[in-house]
């Protein structure tokens, strides 16, 4: 592990991401705003050519120039985070700022920095083609789309966001990690409200800022009393202090508004309210990123908290938070799965799905509770592969939840994705379009072999394997009261699926068997780079189900290095 | 100097109080204005903390802190402008289309 | 031959079809000699009979989405074509190997938990998943089943509308449910297990009839939900094995999900003394499992999906959904908990023997009751496979292999029973028994056809159905005494229930018949010449498995007794 | 078991039909209608022939080969299943054969098939083909009618009781087609599907029986196993009885025995050949075949262990001989008599057999030879002289009807048969249409004058010989066994009803006036039916020599008795009969005697007798009897209205309501329950699923409408839910 001061030279090569995507944004304030712009020297008729303002050139001003450069810069970073993840000479790296530990890279945070960066490629390709739900706009909103200064903000809240999200998988002290929440929300925010042409994207924005706000502000509060508790907010410093006088009533405090404020952010009940209207208002590739990054977002946050520095393995009433996420896992899931049920407006019944998959990572991070605290004894891999598993959702989740999200999206090109009835005879009318959205359908559900079944299958196997624990002996008697209480997780998590195939079926009825709506007859319009971006979701959907071993070895070591 | 903890109570109370104003007022400004009240509460449990341990990191925190709160104003403004660009209201209990 | 009229193929088509063909050939040719296993034998199972039909099915379906998508139709010809001369390939090898292993096999020497063919690869090492396929006397004559049935499917729905995208369905369908058979790893087996579900969705959903809707979905959800819980099981009685056993065990969990190395621990321990996880595990673990297999199979209460899927579902659908998919239940109970789970059997067997004896009575006797053909028909075989039940909880090797050998028979015969619904359903536009009478005036062959299938499924001796329920009783009587009557009785109400309905459709009415009104005026047709083919090879191989009941009884009885000796004996349970 | 070079085709004896089976109906299917088919192969008639023909010559090759003994054959094996002992785990294998099984009793009954199988497809030739009705349809006849040959004789060939049930199955097919020939007619139809159901609900406690047995003689049913003494010695008796038991009832819904008779009536839908040869000749003594069967079990178990089964078989006997012979009495059906005749001749032979069976239980074994040996004869008798009948009737209703065309004048184009019936109400089946046909159709009356007369049991002629025996034996076992007094008194009145009804019919048919201007215009004329009545004509006339070969005492004996001399024999039974030393034998015989040949027919005479029209003469042997009838008719003044007023008559004429309260169960209680159940299944266990998916959407209705749509209520719930999270966390520590 080498220790690197920031902004040192070291620095800029182990944050080469980062640094791509800061030269991104850059270029993306500098480029679009070339003009011929010339400055007079005061009290001279002298005007040198400045190039900032005036009326743009040509080339600069076009309006794909900054989807493009968001995109390539977005990927040169996704591709530089995965070749870093690969090659041997991958050493863990820590940013120092006088004692202060504030970034560290280690398989963890580069995984996350992976998915994070993956995902938003992916959504920002799509925007490429996505031009913004007009049913009820006049057309000329749409020149006004393609107009690129407005594309230079979509952009550049894009490569925002992505920042953000990869700062808070890097942070070591939980003050940075929340700079890095807050400026990935800030970020969002404004993304969802970003058709500010509609009311359902105004109306969503609103209430994802106020109640996200809100949230971050309590969350806030409780990282206010940890460190008046601890003296400090660093990772390690409070893990430190937590096994000593974790027992005590502040902290628990401190836990619980913590708690809150990552509850919003993997929207868990009954912090998901304003996740459905989000969804709903924003279009759909944002809303993909709010399904997948910021989920993982708030996951990194919860692991840290819960299992770094509140890993209750020893003190006294250490396994204070273990029944607390239990219930709340088991809540969520099941008001999440029962929602979706009779929602009419896909992106909503997305979203509550996407409520009820927070709730089976909350479970399996009760489990891996449930090991450290001790009442299982068990070795030192159980832990490791629950959090694995938990990754490895998060990541496979980035390929069928966004690619549904993708395909909404296409929808929407042609005018709104807001009923069921907009899927209605996509079978006859894009059949690849529609197994495409079936197939991510199938994998939300849990059906192999797909991605969503591996995932499904090892956060099961997690909390089996804690519930069993090492009961297997020598084949000898096993008395079923001995099952750990998380066995019963596993259940309430099948139970929950066999309820949510329901509503994922729905959709592949109304795709296949329903007529097409008046005035969706024609075929859909192409959009080379969206269709491009599902095709790569379905192939990750499939391969990581069918083969996801490499992926899973990852997320293991990934988690491995977290104890 | 004072005690940190009556500090530390005081941002309890403007705590409860931005939260409580969160969920009972309908104009957006004064949700706005509440949830800067919950940061200010965060900070001044900052400052004290800081106080308390002697300890310069809580100062930076305090200041990033209302550097975020700064933001978050700027962006909420920027969003109540929108949504009164389509809602013609800013009372939060109006603007429901979005629901169940 | 209605199909060969529209069979202008276009050289475009020709090349095409050429084209795959090439592929499938050079696939079935060279990958089997890949997968040379540790004997060195050639992996006759992976590629050929599971492998082939799913890629070609999925190929197929991309051209077929081409056709829906461009709207011409001239594709759906030489697909068809395409997926008939495919699943003649699965067909060959099967076939071959049956006669191979007749002769030259003496299956008598395959003990407990060995394999023809058996061929293990890794697959997902971190959770100790491997691709172990094999055969023996329980899952080679239901491979065999299977690869038979699915041309005869083909041939006799050969003009199902939009052809293009049905036929490799059914091709898709065959490959899952050899896969089912074949696969002798916990995991897999679970991924071709649900892998079947798609398919048979997608006949019923865009095939099916008027409430195919809630049927479709219906179908799905029960069996899925069900197999959820069998899921659990598996993953739990996974985590339970001894740590590190196995040839491929998972470099995270340590365990791994190969079922010979579970089958190994299991009879270690139930031949020991000592009971394999102890006997309240053990119960746990087999009614998690048998949740799975009973909803499957179907057994009263959970049969109600059947009747919504049966009536629904196009006649191929149908055809398969009863005569192999119906088998995997039995198939997976006897694969996997009967094997692990001897003691928990016993404790159970009274509760097995109930719940296939009501499943028996209630399925004939709402039979009886019945005004829907198919809705009879799908009732019958709840009943038939409650039949099977009965020969597990008889703890006889005579039960097993009679249950084994109704499964087979079953699944010859219950294709035909549907077959000929279907045949009303095409010809007569209705299967509400009693719209019509005497209907052997006017289709001679479908009459016979319907008295051969009826006949034999009430069990007529020398067709293949009798033999079965013959030895069912007489494994039954000496464990559970004049409960035989139950049986006895519902053997009566069968043939009742049969009868009638023959003598309201196809007898009485006249010298001139009454045909349905919902023919509305037309005069009925007997059936198309690609239904009497498929029915005529139906009722062949009923008749010689009737006769010749040793062909498949052979192997199966070598493997009750293998079972046996390997997992119930150990003096006295 | 000595296995000689015909045993080993002996297996050819049923294949051959069964393979004839599919050629004929394949063909019939390719050739209908062309004039090839229809003359040169009669559709069919004369592919079934030799094929008969074939498997006559070998059945007799085969009987005269092994005319002494027992000898038999296992083929191979049909398949085998292993049984494990749970105590010892140790594991079985139980082996199931295929093989051929004879002895005097196989002969003796492969004979009649075979014999009788062939004589009535000549006739069927000459029946069926000439009917046009049948065109086109015949192929089916023919196709059926061999393949019920092959089952018959597998059955009898058959070397273990499974192979007996799976043949015996193959019979209730065919007769179920069979019966069901006229498909498009209604009662048709429902005839067949009452038959197999009838006999069906036997063969599901025969199949019991099997498998109670199956599992006494631990995993054998070939007989070679289960006759040997020791083997039989080595069971309990109690529960072989419950077997028995189990299986008899199989017996008597194959042989229309007293509860379960319905059926046998109206299968005489099914063209007559059909009822002559399943319904009179061959499948009816399936049942009695197997009772025969069982006669080992009885001998072999201790004494008076297994009585109880012999009452009971006697008492079935006893009670359907009566009853049989009460409805005969007022069928008009020519062929409804003879069915009920069938049945109570039947029953005849069982209560024999259930004598013999006591007799060989309580020790007394030469004289359970003798009974079981009568009962057997009689069965032959029977056989012959009940197929001649039947044929003979079909003759008279065939040319009945040709007479009712021609006096029509129908033009036998479009000449349809069913349409006729229809059209006018002509039942050329029934007796009150005929009469004085002796002189127009000579050689059938003949036939059925000694038919009927052997099967009344006239001396020196057929059946007289073994019915005799028959009561005789039952009587002597009646001063043994007191409660079978019952069954003797039965059948001895039944002789006399015998002698009633049968004279009835032939009286009403071919004595006095003809009764329709039909009946006078009848000529013989159709080929092929006149040489079968001819051959069993001789057939029943030269019974007493088997009388004389002691061929009671052949049978009787299963596998080691052997002919004695014959005028010894014929001198011996004379002795027997006529001047026994036990004088209550002796009064009984000639009470039986007197009741069958006197009483009955006398009666019948006043009733229906009468002479010919002027100008009409019988042949000799029949004149006196017609003339003595009339002469007896026209002296008595007799009245019968009383009789026939009787509420007894009337349920007569209604069967005695056994197929009404049958029909009833069946619709009523079986279907009702039935209807019940379906509803039951959709509306509760179904209902249950739907019950939860409606539930879940109610419930995600509920959830959703929290989702109020104001951000203010958002942040209060998230507020509550830190709440909760507190709570949770406080209830912890």
């Amino acid at each position: 592990m080498q220790t690197v001061s920031a902004f040192s030279p070291e620095f800029w090569t182990a944050f080469a991401p980062e640094t791509v995507l800061i030269l991104g944004l850059a270029a993306l304030f500098i480029i679009p705003n070339l003009g011929n712009a010339k400055l007079r020297i005061p009290l001279t008729q002298i005007r040198i050519p400045w190039f900032f303002g005036g009326t743009r050139f040509g080339l600069t001003g076009a309006a794909h120039l900054p989807g493009l450069i968001a995109v390539g810069t977005l990927f040169s970073a996704f591709f530089l985070a995965t070749w870093s993840q690969f090659d041997d000479s991958f050493t863990a790296t820590v940013v120092v700022a006088g004692d202060i530990q504030l970034l560290k890279i280690d398989a963890f945070s580069r995984l996350f920095e992976i998915i994070f960066l993956g995902a938003v490629f992916l959504a920002s390709m799509a925007s490429l083609d996505r031009v913004p739900a007009t049913i009820f706009e006049e057309t000329d909103e749409l020149v006004e789309m393609y107009d690129n200064r407005r594309q230079a903000d979509l952009y550049l809240l894009m490569l925002t966001t992505a920042l953000g999200m990869c700062l808070v998988a890097l942070a070591q002290d939980m003050f940075v990690l929340f700079i890095g929440l807050e400026l990935a929300s800030f970020a969002t925010y404004v993304l969802v409200a970003f058709h500010k042409e509609t009311k359902a994207g105004t109306e969503g924005g609103v209430k994802y800022f106020i109640v996200g706000s809100v949230a971050s502000a309590v969350g806030l509060y409780g990282l206010s009393l940890l460190y008046l508790w601890a003296g400090s907010l660093q990772l390690d410093v409070l893990a430190a202090t937590w096994s000593t006088n974790g027992g005590e009533t502040l902290p628990i405090v401190a836990l619980g508004f913590i708690l809150v404020g990552f509850g919003f952010k993997v929207s868990a009940a009954p912090f998901h309210f304003a996740a459905p209207d989000a969804y709903s208002g924003a279009n759909s590739p944002v809303a993909g990123i709010l399904a997948t990054a910021s989920k993982g977002m708030g996951m990194i946050g919860l692991i840290r908290v819960l299992v770094v520095i509140a890993s209750p393995d020893v003190g006294a009433g250490s396994a204070v938070w273990l029944i607390a996420l239990a219930v709340l896992a088991v809540v969520t899931m099941t008001w999440g799965n029962l929602a979706a049920l009779g929602s009419t407006n896909p992106k909503r019944m997305l979203a509550y799905s996407s409520v009820a998959h927070a709730g089976y990572m909350l479970a399996a991070l009760a489990a891996v509770g449930a090991w450290v605290s001790g009442d299982i004894e068990g070795p030192a891999d159980y832990g490791t592969a629950i959090i694995g598993a938990v990754l490895f959702h998060l990541a496979v989740l980035v390929a069928f939840k966004l690619g549904a999200f993708l395909v909404l999206g296409l929808l929407e090109m042609e005018g709104g994705a807001s009923r069921l009835s907009s899927l209605a005879g996509l079978g006859r009318r894009d059949p690849l379009l529609a197994t495409s959205m079936f197939i991510f359908m199938m994998a939300l559900a849990g059906v192999p072999p797909l991605a969503g079944f591996m995932s499904k299958f090892l956060i099961v196997a997690g909390l089996v394997k804690v519930g069993v624990g090492e009961m297997w002996a020598s084949g000898g008697p096993v008395s079923f009261a001995d099952l750990h209480w998380v066995w019963w997780l596993a259940l309430a998590l099948f139970i929950n699926s066999a309820i949510s195939v329901f509503y994922y079926l729905r959709i592949g009825v109304i795709m296949f068997l329903e007529p097409p709506e008046e005035g969706r007859r024609k075929p859909l319009p192409y959009g080379i780079s969206i269709r491009i971006t599902i095709w790569v979701c379905v192939v990750a959907t499939i391969l990581l189900g069918v083969s996801g071993d490499f992926l899973i070895q990852l997320c293991y070591s990934a988690a491995e290095t977290l104890f | 100097m004072i005690d940190p903890a009556y500090v530390s109570g005081l941002s309890a109370i403007l705590f409860t109080i931005g939260l409580w104003g969160a969920f009972s007022r309908k104009n957006a400004i004064v949700v706005l204005m509440c949830i800067e009240l919950m940061l200010n509460a965060v900070n001044l449990q900052f400052v004290a903390a800081a106080a308390l341990w002697g300890d310069v990191t809580g100062w930076v925190y305090a200041i990033f802190a209302i550097a975020i709160a700064a933001g978050e104003v700027a962006i909420g403004l920027a969003i109540f402008l929108s949504m009164y660009g389509q809602h013609e209201t800013i009372s939060l209990d109006e603007v429901d289309l979005l629901k169940h | 031959m209605g199909s060969t009229a529209n069979m202008d193929l276009k050289s475009k088509e020709f090349a095409l079809i050429g084209f795959l063909a090439l592929i499938i050939a050079a696939l079935a040719a060279f990958f089997p000699n890949l997968g040379a296993n540790a004997e060195g034998n050639v992996d006759w199972i992976s590629i050929p009979l599971v492998g082939f039909p799913i890629i070609t099915g999925v190929i197929l379906l991309a051209f077929a989405s081409q056709e829906s998508r461009t709207g011409k139709k001239k594709i759906a010809a030489p697909i068809r074509l395409a997926c008939l001369c495919f699943s003649l390939i699965p067909l060959g090898i099967s076939t071959a190997l049956f006669f191979d292993w007749l002769i030259a096999v003496d299956w008598s020497t395959l003990g407990y938990n060995e394999y023809m063919l058996d061929s293990q690869y890794l697959w997902m090492e971190s959770i100790g998943v491997s691709w172990h396929v094999g055969m023996d006397g329980l899952s080679f004559p239901m491979v065999w089943l299977t690869t038979f049935l699915v041309p005869i499917t083909m041939i006799m729905t050969w003009d199902e509308k939009d052809g293009a995208t049905y036929h490799p369905l059914l091709l898709l369908m065959g490959g899952a449910l050899i896969g089912v058979f074949v696969s002798l790893d916990l995991f897999m087996f679970y991924i071709f297990w649900e892998l079947t579900l798609i398919p048979m969705f997608f006949l019923i959903l865009k095939w099916g009839g008027s409430d195919r809707r809630y049927a479709a979905q219906k179908f799905f959800i029960y069996t899925f939900a069900a197999s959820v819980i069998m899921l659990l099981g598996l993953v739990t009685l996974y985590f339970l094995q001894p740590e590190g056993s196995g040839p491929f065990h998972g470099t995270i969990t340590g365990r791994t999900f190969d079922m010979t190395t579970l089958f190994a621990n299991a009879a270690a321990y139930n031949l020991g003394e000592n009971v394999f996880l102890g006997l309240e595990m053990q119960k746990i673990l087999f009614v998690l499992l048998m949740i799975g297999f009973l909803v499957k199979l179907p057994a009263v209460p959970f049969h109600t999906w059947l009747p919504d899927a049966h009536v629904q579902a196009p006649t191929g659908g149908s055809m398969l959904l009863a005569g192999v998919m119906l088998k995997m239940g039995a198939y997976g109970m006897m694969r996997i908990p009967i094997a692990i789970f001897p003691d928990a059997l016993v404790y159970y067997q009274d509760v097995i023997m109930a719940i296939g004896l009501i499943s028996l009575v209630w399925g004939s006797i709402v039979c009886l009751g019945q005004t829907n053909l198919k809705k009879m028909i799908a009732y019958s075989s709840v009943s038939h496979m409650g039949i099977i039940l009965l020969g597990i909880a008889s703890m006889q090797p005579l039960g097993y292999a009679a249950a084994l050998f109704m499964m087979f028979a079953h699944g010859i015969i219950s294709p035909m029973l549907f077959a000929v619904c279907g045949a009303f359903k095409h010809h007569y536009r209705s299967m509400e028994i009693g719209d019509m009478r005497g209907m052997a005036k006017w289709s001679p062959f479908l009459s016979v056809y319907m008295m051969f299938a009826w006949m034999a499924s009430l069990g007529l001796p020398l067709l293949a159905g009798f033999v079965a329920e013959l030895m069912i009783l007489l494994a039954y009587w000496p464990i559970y005494g004049w409960w035989i009557l139950l049986p006895g009785a519902v053997l009566a109400i069968t043939a009742a229930y049969y009868l009638w309905s023959m003598q309201r459709t196809i007898f009485e009415g006249g010298d001139e018949g009454q045909p349905p009104e919902s023919l509305n005026g037309e005069t009925p047709v007997d059936i198309s010449v690609h239904e009497n083919i498929g029915m005529i090879i139906l009722a062949v191989f009923t008749v010689i498995f009737g006769i010749f009941p040793f062909i498949a009884l052979g192997m199966m009885d070598d493997w009750t007794v293998a079972l046996f000796e390997g997992v119930f004996n150990r003096g006295g349970i | 078991m000595s296995g000689s070079i015909i045993l080993e085709y002996a297996l050819l004896i049923p294949l051959l039909p069964m393979m004839a089976f599919p050629v004929i109906l394949f063909l019939g299917k390719m050739f209908n209608g062309t004039p090839g088919w229809i003359n040169k192969t009669k559709e069919g008639g004369l592919i079934a022939l030799p094929v008969m023909g074939a498997s006559l010559i070998l059945s007799i090759w085969l009987i005269i080969d092994s005319l002494h003994g027992t000898s038999g054959t296992t083929l191979f094996t049909w398949f085998e299943s292993s049984w494990w002992d749970p105590a010892t785990g140790a594991i079985t294998t139980k082996v199931f054969n295929v093989g051929i099984y004879i002895d005097h009793l196989t002969i003796m009954l492969l004979f009649v098939a075979s014999f009788l199988c062939f004589l009535i497809n000549v006739f069927s030739i000459g029946y069926m083909n000439t009917d046009p009705i049948n065109d086109n349809r015949n192929h089916r006849f023919y196709a059926e009618f061999v393949l019920f040959c092959s089952g018959m004789l597998g059955m009898v060939l058959a070397d273990s009781f499974i192979w007996l049930f799976i043949f015996w199955e193959l019979m209730g097919l065919c007769s179920y087609l069979l019966i069901g020939f006229y498909y498009e007619r209604p009662s048709a139809a429902y005839a067949a599907k009452k038959a197999f159901l009838t006999t069906r609900v036997g063969d599901v406690f025969l199949i019991i029986g099997l498998v109670m047995l199956w599992n006494l003689f631990d995993g054998h049913l070939d007989y070679a196993y289960v006759f040997n003494p020791q083997n039989i010695a080595a069971v309990d008796a109690g529960s072989l009885q419950l077997a028995l038991g189990m299986m008899f009832i199989g017996a008597i819904g194959k042989s229309a025995q007293f509860p379960l008779h319905v059926w046998l009536p109206d299968a005489m839908e099914g063209p007559t050949p059909v009822s002559a040869l399943i319904h009179a000749a061959t499948m009816v003594n399936a049942g009695l075949y197997l009772v025969a069967r069982m006669f080992p079990f009885f001998a072999a178990t201790p004494i008076g262990s297994m009585s109880t089964l012999a009452i009971i078989i006697a008492f079935i006997g006893g009670i359907t001989a009566i009853m049989a012979a009460l409805i005969a009495f007022v069928q008009m059906d020519l062929k409804k008599v003879l069915a009920y005749s069938t049945m109570s001749q039947l029953a005849y032979i069982f209560t024999g057999l259930g004598a013999a069976m006591w007799l060989a239980n309580n020790g007394h074994m030469e004289a359970a030879t003798i009974a079981l040996g009568a009962a057997l004869f009689h069965l032959f008798n029977h056989a012959m002289a009940k197929g001649m009948l039947f044929m003979a009737a079909g003759s008279v209703i065939h040319e009945m009807h040709h007479a009712h065309h021609e006096v029509h004048h129908h033009d036998h184009s479009d000449d349809d048969h069913s349409a006729n019936d229809e059209d006018d109400d002509f039942d050329a089946q029934s007796m009150e249409n005929m009469g004085g046909l002796a002189s127009r159709m000579p050689i059938t009356a003949t036939a059925m004058f000694f038919g009927s007369m052997s099967i009344i049991g006239i001396p020196f002629i057929g059946g007289f010989w073994s019915k005799e025996g028959i009561i005789a034996k039952t009587w002597e076992v009646a001063f043994l066994e007191p409660s079978f007094f019952i069954p003797a008194l039965f059948i001895l009145c039944g002789a006399g009803m015998t002698g009633f009804y049968m004279s009835r019919m032939w009286l009403m048919t071919f004595a006095g006036k003809p009764k329709t201007e039909v009946a006078s215009h009848v000529v013989e004329k159709t080929a092929w039916i006149p040489i079968p009545l001819v051959v069993l004509t001789f057939m029943t006339l030269t019974a007493f020599i088997w009388a004389g070969l002691e061929v009671t005492g052949w049978l009787g004996d299963y596998d080691s008795g052997h002919f004695h001399g014959f005028l010894s024999g014929i001198l011996y039974e004379f002795k027997h009969i006529f001047l026994n030393h036990d004088i209550t034998l002796l009064l009984l015989t000639y009470v039986a005697i007197g009741l069958s040949m006197i009483l009955g027919p006398l009666y019948a005479m006043k009733l229906y007798g009468g002479r010919l029209e002027e100008g009409q003469k019988a042949l000799p042997w029949m004149g006196w009897f017609i003339n003595l009838s009339g002469r007896v008719n026209e002296n008595s003044d007799f009245d019968n209205s009383a009789w026939a007023n009787s509420s007894l008559t009337k349920s007569l004429h209604k069967r005695l309501h056994f197929d009404d309260v049958y029909d009833a169960a069946m619709l009523k209680i079986v279907v009702g329950c039935a209807n019940l159940a379906a509803l039951f299944d959709t509306k509760i266990i179904d209902g249950v699923i739907r019950g939860i998916e409606t539930t879940a959407q109610d419930a995600s209705t509920k959830v959703r409408s929290l989702t109020t749509g104001s951000a203010r209520d958002y942040i209060m719930m998230a507020a509550l839910g830190t709440l909760l999270i507190f709570g949770l966390l406080w209830g912890v520590a």
